[in-house]
């Protein structure tokens, strides 16, 4: 089985260039790349498009690339809860592209799946319709959406093996598998690497022909923005 | 006048047995709490989750499992996970019955606007486009007028469209709306202790008041 | 949490009328729904129009339908190994609508994920093309294709709960996800019924949203069309 | 002339290390066989699964598990099934990177027909329409003529094509040929003891020729 290890984040990054489009796993804080974006941290680069379904808060997630201005752009469904963000939109330091979240999770599952558009009915007679195709099917309006790929894709499991094979936890699956299939280099980060052959091939959520690089990922912060608990 | 807890109250008064129920973030959510036990309903997430238990205790807390307005959740005997593209194929494949969300605006025929104030930095709609565009009945929980008593409920929205022709019935402060396929508000209920007159003045869209409307009971 | 359990196939399949546009799990004999085909053999119907990847062999699956001449359409990608079949069509009994297996696939899981029509490129060039909106985008040529749905799907899964919830085993699995999503009405039979909360949420192929009706099947014959043995 | 197993042999050259391969029914399904040990890769069955291992003993073989030519399989470790439409997903998305099919006729531009024979029963094309519009490279294995001794590589296809433009490369049992660009099959080698001349007399089509031709070796 081809083995697509490599030694760790800084190793799975190494090559991402300026200006490169990124997709990043997670929903909020949760099932986030936390060692990759540790690992951009380090580098010096510039001028990144992100696609994501939100923008992690000031001092986690995407935030922290916010911060040190590495981002251009954002494309995401939901961006509230960040000062940072806010600020930098505000003065023009960052553009922001606001994707509703199902048409968002469809055009990336359509760019893994090599459907270059397709048609959705949300967003229609909103200002999302502007400027795109809109057409009838059987008395409803539709909008015509196009794809989205990634140079990279970068993703978050919980278990993973050597051949790329990928098993999510919870509801930190999210978008993960659908932008592991969208990556044309796709690097997932794994709580736990085990070898090829011991998970249970009925049980994987991403086949590893959709990833290229993996690794055993560590020190999970795993931060909660929403604490909420019984009485 | 209904105060929040009791527009969640009436909302669940709108559920049915068998229904698979998406719950928006603020009043909707408290409608969970209100939902008959002897009714059998499934609470989806829209970031990959059908059945939504309560909130878990301080031991059970799992960031891992959180829903669509990121607070942490526990799952219910029975629940199945997956991923944002399957959690908005079964909302819009019609699979979700019911939709339960907030707004700031609702026009006669159904428009709804509840996701940008022009001026007001803009969070996203998040999944609202793709939920209003795609359940079969959608039920807004609102303020019938906004803070400085401007009528809510409008023949057009001013504000930014979230989707067309697409919300049923309303329940707000004052009283329980429908929406009229050939346009206007459908005054069902009326709010105990206000008047028929108080919620035709606070609503600025037209609204059919067709025989006596009846106070609204909870049970 | 929801039940969906009904007795058995009899009961689940006994509102099915004449002329039902019906999906049909299963690739060859394997996940073929054997115990719903035997109880749609004992109704007095015709006239169905059946989407499945493949018709069944002469005395299996499928095949039995068509002996029995209550199949009117076939909707397959492929529908060798069946000489009854051959007699019918040839004779004008039976109608067949062949689909490339990719575009079936992505046509049955457009019209449960509310996708009205998509663009691929399988079939532009040949006759799969005709009478279909052919368009470029980046350069290369797609045909617009365009959902199906069915009144009702009948699928076969390995493990399933009294919610509806499913798992499939090995490649049984094949189109029976995505038609479950796909019908007005889904049956599900399955080897063994389990309460709800007894199957592990992260593993479940087929979400009970989908599925309407459901029961534990009896007497699998699992027959095989290729027994091949390593030497 | 090469047999049926020495096409398969000379085809396996072909496969890198890597690589996530269809391979096809017939001649194809035989390259398995010679894949060289020392590389890794992959075989997908387009009915649900990635990583296709040896047929079954008696005691291993299992009805729910077969390849997309309807023959009981094994899977190798870090195997994955899913579902038909992950797996038209991951072929139309590009990530299969090597189809190996069969053929009744290419043409000089690189079309392919090899799912319909007018007057005769038609089967269907399977997933052979979907995995020709999708592959990056696409290796046709073939005879080179048909049995009355028509040539088979043609300046256009007779028969209902299954794919425009997507033929890379065609190992039959006379020689390697490459579909050129600008259309025409330049003949990259030839089987043992088979002639230039043989190979010319037999394409129909515009066979190219660019310097000397060597014998292909199988190692």
């Amino acid at each position: 089985m081809i083995n697509k290890t490599v030694s760790g984040a800084k190793e799975a990054v190494a090559d991402i260039p300026n200006n490169a489009f990124l997709m990043m796993g997670g929903f909020g804080l949760s099932g986030i790349p936390e060692n990759c974006i540790s690992a951009l941290l380090e580098k010096d680069i510039k001028g990144l498009t992100i696609v994501s379904n939100n923008a992690g808060v000031d001092d986690f997630g995407i935030g922290l690339l916010l911060k040190k201005r590495m981002v251009k752009k954002m494309i995401s469904s939901y961006v509230g809860e960040n000062a940072e963000f806010e600020r930098q939109l505000l003065s023009g330091e960052l553009e922001v592209e606001l994707i509703p979240q199902g048409t968002l999770a469809e055009r990336v599952r359509a760019g893994g799946a090599g459907i270059p558009a397709f048609f959705t009915p949300a967003g229609v007679g909103t200002e999302v319709a502007e400027g795109k195709e809109i057409r009838e099917f059987d008395g409803k309006l539709y909008l015509m959406e196009r794809w989205l790929k990634a140079d990279f894709a970068i993703v978050k499991a919980w278990k993973g093996d050597t051949a790329g094979n990928l098993i999510f936890k919870g509801t930190a699956r999210n978008f993960n598998p659908i932008m592991a299939a969208a990556g044309k280099i796709t690097i997932a980060e794994v709580e736990e690497l085990v070898p090829a052959g011991a998970l249970d091939p009925n049980e994987i959520h991403t086949p590893g022909i959709y990833v290229q690089r993996i690794f055993q990922g560590e020190n999970y912060e795993k931060r909660i923005e929403q604490r909420t608990i019984s009485k | 006048m209904l105060n929040k807890e009791q527009i969640a109250q009436r909302i669940a008064k709108e559920v049915q047995n068998g229904q698979y129920i998406n719950l928006g973030i603020g009043i909707p959510t408290l409608v969970a709490n209100y939902i008959p036990k002897n009714l059998d309903v499934v609470l989806q997430s829209e970031n990959g989750l059908l059945g939504i238990g309560p909130f878990p205790k301080e031991s059970e807390v799992d960031p891992d499992l959180i829903n669509a307005g990121k607070q942490t959740i526990t799952m219910v005997p029975g629940s199945v996970l997956f991923n944002s593209a399957e959690s908005f194929a079964m909302i819009r494949g019609g699979h979700v019955h019911l939709t339960i969300l907030g707004a700031m605006e609702v026009s006669e025929n159904g428009d709804i606007a509840n996701w940008k104030i022009p001026g007001k930095m803009v969070k996203g709609m998040g999944g609202a486009m793709d939920l209003v565009a795609s359940a079969e009945n959608i039920i807004v929980a609102m303020q019938h007028c906004s803070k400085d008593g401007q009528s809510k409920l409008l023949p057009e929205c001013t504000l930014p469209i979230t989707g067309i022709r697409c919300v049923k019935k309303i329940v707000s402060d004052l009283a329980v709306l429908e929406i009229s396929p050939e346009g206007g508000f459908i005054l069902k209920e009326r709010a105990p202790g206000v008047s028929v007159e108080e919620i035709q003045t606070k609503t600025a869209g037209k609204l059919i008041i067709d025989g006596p409307v009846p106070e609204m009971s909870f049970n």
